[in-house]
């Protein structure tokens, strides 16, 4: 599916709550099923930067699209990469980079676009598109 | 103490937060400012802000004279001997990097300092910066399973070697108020001088510093209903006399050549450069709200909020305090097992309750409970019951979301 | 410019000293504040006061974002390529000692470092403490009859051997502006970075660092509509990220054992400790407002009361103006003949006037004229030709006072 | 003369001007007819701290009396000294250090009381009871 497409799925399943809490919760769900990084792959150099609980984040490149993987030690940066993964993984690194963003404020979470929270997803973001980036030379 | 007539003074307690009445239980990283506060300051901007010391004009001698009461203010406050003995800095920071600057070049490679394993990175990094350079030792009191300072291994690692030893007064992670006069004593005894870190200490209770007998002391305004950018230093004469200044700049010295400069007398001779004018005034009208109140009242308003909280956060179940001495302030760092400090702070706030989460700056303390942080809820004078319940309530919601 | 509006920006010019309208001219020591400034620490205190970076919360969240905006307010307003390499500092004084402090191990005793005969004492004294230390030979562009620097001597001593140049942008003392640009570019050729103390010139003009190629450049926020107590560090990338950190504490380690230490990334390698958070932000909004009036505007007009300042007081006989250099700010140095600086200060303030009298933090400067200090008038935005007018007539009354 | 008497001599003087222009008018004469510190005298050892203009104080004591002598670059600060120096000067050590300074007020001159005045009159009175402390000693 095209990541607009995605994210506008996303953005209606959202819509159906009423309050944050339930919002949360939500994403709290989303967060357990992430594509969960292999062990091998959760070490310090994949850490996202100014992040209070650790983040993962690893992509590769299978036929053409990128897949990512990521985990968190916490269960709401979690879920916020889910929001993410959800999106972009599985698309073409040049879909990636070309991707609008502003489906994170429509969901409610623009509180976090603050490249100063501490839950890292502007890095995280950031991360993503230098992996779009890096793969899409090759 | 009348709770609702403080709260009154504080204008930043009336703001909602998420829609929710806001709930500032972090206290301890900084505290709120009451309109006295403020409204000094912008006094001093709106009616006699000058460039101070060495003016001739009567604005300038205004503000220095408000400057210098503030240095005297806080004086009295701390019960120092000599005014001159009190440095104006822009906070503890700035304050202990002053002095491990002064004793760069009075210790080598054949003295050991002691730090406390409580520490706060500002009372722990400028020493290790000046043993990289000067080659002293430095031994650790490590801390019990309360969260105490093992007395025990102090005794042992104390020596005549030793010419340093550092401790907070109350640490900021755990609240633990350590026994900084049998420190003091024991270290003088063997010739050691001694640096107390008040930053966490100066908020909850006044401190004597004649009768403690302390060599440094150091605390921030902006932990103490004063604003951020200004601090103190107080240090024993015969120590800032012997320390070499740390910086250079005007106000500090007495005479310039291009061959040669002699500096200043004491307090001026640390306070180079245009000082934090306002922000010192500040300081000062802080401690007067604070000392209005009284410290013996909001010490103990302070305890039985703590002895609530303590209660009902303790009933919570898989919810573990850090940090049980016997001798606290209003600090209660813990963790829930399972669960990420970082995601219980993100869900109180939700419900408009502030606490802070992650190391608060004292990584060792976090190492030596083997955990990656905790969420810490501070408490100060202006906060009630009321406003625990509601933590209590909130917390227990945020656990059954995140459980 | 409209001139009434302006003042009204500004509430101590309502003021009365000693029973007259208050004329400040002392802008060179420190400038006054608008209302928005000060309004702007008002509300930073009632509504979102918070201790910045880390914290999970609303408030916390609101304040660091403040904090870092006005970080890049900072670095738009000095065209800054990276916001990083603006180091938010206690004031000039601070950043400049934190550059000495980073040159400390740096430097050797056989490079040689270039400062200006025009510096204040706070470009001065940190680079004898550091050449104390290291051995490194301090040389200096003296200066000529009108106050401006000896550009030839200045190329027959910076050589290969030199490795640091340090001028100020504008004296405070006499107001001559230094041609940096081509003091840069000369160092430049010769491997030598250059670092200019802007205290004195950044509320007169606008500065595109990067146009300039300054290796650093530094200011103090009082100086310029803003609050005490906080200021700015521009630092080349490349440069800060071979310094060492000034100040060790909070904020500015990323990993912290007894053993070892590792360092934050910049901005926050160099700024320790809680930081002057109010001020940070009072410093953006003081920017705002002096770039709303524009400081081409600004420039003109003070240029025109600058002239017509220097024209009336020219005119009065046996007195003598130091530096009369063709570029210059709003700073008029001056001395009667047989009569000292303070009589004139202390006469000027009864009448509501206030100057600065002495040596402005200048000693080599008035070695250089061999006196011991001048009266020095200084001019803003929101002075007017009718307080010159002013100045002019009680300086007569003064004069024949003291005659 | 008593040092009292002396004061409320100068306190009666100064009365009679209306502002303060004529005050310092009047200071300013003063200052012209103050004891002189001998040029042997005027040493840096003898400089008074905390004062912008270089201000000199000596003193001596003569048949049990303390004179003072001094000097000023800035005329306001040597009318000053001759307001202390009138009451102060050929006076027994004790008689100055009881002596109270109220009249400085009283002629308006109150002003110039603070510690941090860049003139130097609080660290002059304080040289002055030095001077007189160590007399009475002898
Ligand atoms: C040219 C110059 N440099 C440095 C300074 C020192 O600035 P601050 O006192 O704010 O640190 C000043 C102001 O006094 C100045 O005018
Ligand atoms: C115990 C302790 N020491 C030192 C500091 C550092 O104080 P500041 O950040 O105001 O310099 C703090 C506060 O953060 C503290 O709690």
């Amino acid at each position: 599916m095209e990541i607009k497409k995605i994210q506008d799925e996303i953005i209606e399943e959202f819509s159906l709550f009423e309050d944050w809490m339930q919002k949360y919760e939500y994403m709290i769900e989303l967060g357990k099923s992430i594509e969960l990084i292999d062990p091998k792959n959760k070490i310090d150099s994949n850490l996202i930067k100014g992040c209070q609980s650790k983040l993962w984040l690893f992509a590769e490149l299978k036929n053409g699209k990128i897949i990512y993987s990521a985990d968190s030690e916490a269960i709401i940066t979690k879920g916020i990469a889910a929001v993410l993964l959800r999106a972009f993984s599985n698309q073409t690194p040049l879909d990636v980079l070309s991707a609008d963003l502003s489906y994170i404020d429509q969901i409610g979470l623009k509180e976090h676009l603050s490249p100063t929270r501490a839950n890292g997803l502007v890095s995280m973001i950031k991360q993503m598109k230098y992996y779009a980036l890096a793969y899409s030379n090759k | 103490m009348d709770i609702a007539k403080i709260r009154n003074d504080f204008p930043i307690l009336k703001r909602k937060v998420n829609g929710n009445n806001f709930i500032y239980l972090d206290n301890a990283a900084t505290s709120q400012k009451p309109n006295l506060v403020i409204d000094s300051i912008s006094d001093y901007y709106k009616n006699y802000n000058s460039n101070i010391h060495r003016g001739v004009h009567t604005v300038s001698q205004e503000a220095t004279d408000a400057y210098e009461n503030a240095r005297i203010k806080i004086q009295k406050h701390f019960n120092v001997k000599n005014s001159y003995e009190v440095i104006l800095t822009s906070g503890t920071t700035h304050s202990i990097n002053l002095v491990a600057n002064g004793f760069l070049e009075i210790l080598n490679e054949n003295d050991e300092i002691i730090i406390s394993g409580l520490e706060h990175h500002s009372n722990i990094v400028p020493w290790q910066m000046m043993a990289e350079k000067n080659g002293a030792k430095i031994k650790i009191i490590p801390i019990n399973e309360n969260g105490e300072l093992d007395m025990k291994v102090y005794d042992s690692i104390l020596s005549n070697k030793t010419k340093l030893v550092f401790v907070n007064h109350v640490s900021n992670a755990l609240g633990t108020v350590n026994p900084i006069k049998k420190i003091i004593d024991k270290a003088h005894k063997l010739g050691a001088a001694v640096l107390v870190d008040g930053a966490q200490a100066s908020a909850h209770f006044k401190t004597d510093l004649q009768k403690l007998n302390v060599d440094f002391y150091t605390t921030s305004a902006h932990k103490l209903c004063g604003p951020t950018g200004i601090g103190m230093l107080f240090g024993k004469e015969k120590w800032l006399k012997k320390m070499p200044p740390y910086q250079g700049g005007g106000e500090m010295i007495s005479d310039v050549t291009f061959e040669k400069t002699t500096y200043a007398d004491l307090p001026h001779k640390f306070e180079a450069g245009t000082p934090n004018v306002c922000g010192a005034i500040a300081f000062g009208v802080a401690l007067d709200y604070l000392n209005d109140i009284g410290f013996e009242v909001i010490e103990n308003y302070e305890n039985s909020l703590l002895k609530y909280a303590t209660e009902k956060l303790k009933s919570i179940s898989k919810l573990k305090i850090y940090g049980e001495s016997k001798d606290k302030t209003s600090v209660i760092s813990f963790n829930v097992k399972g669960i990420h400090a970082y995601d219980i702070g993100t869900l109180l706030d939700k419900f408009g309750i502030a606490v802070r989460t992650g190391q608060h700056c004292a990584q060792p303390v976090m190492d030596h409970f083997g955990i990656s942080g905790t969420v810490r809820v501070s408490f100060s004078f202006y906060n009630t019951k009321e406003e625990i319940d509601k933590l209590y309530d909130s917390l227990n919601r945020v656990l059954s979301m995140l459980g």
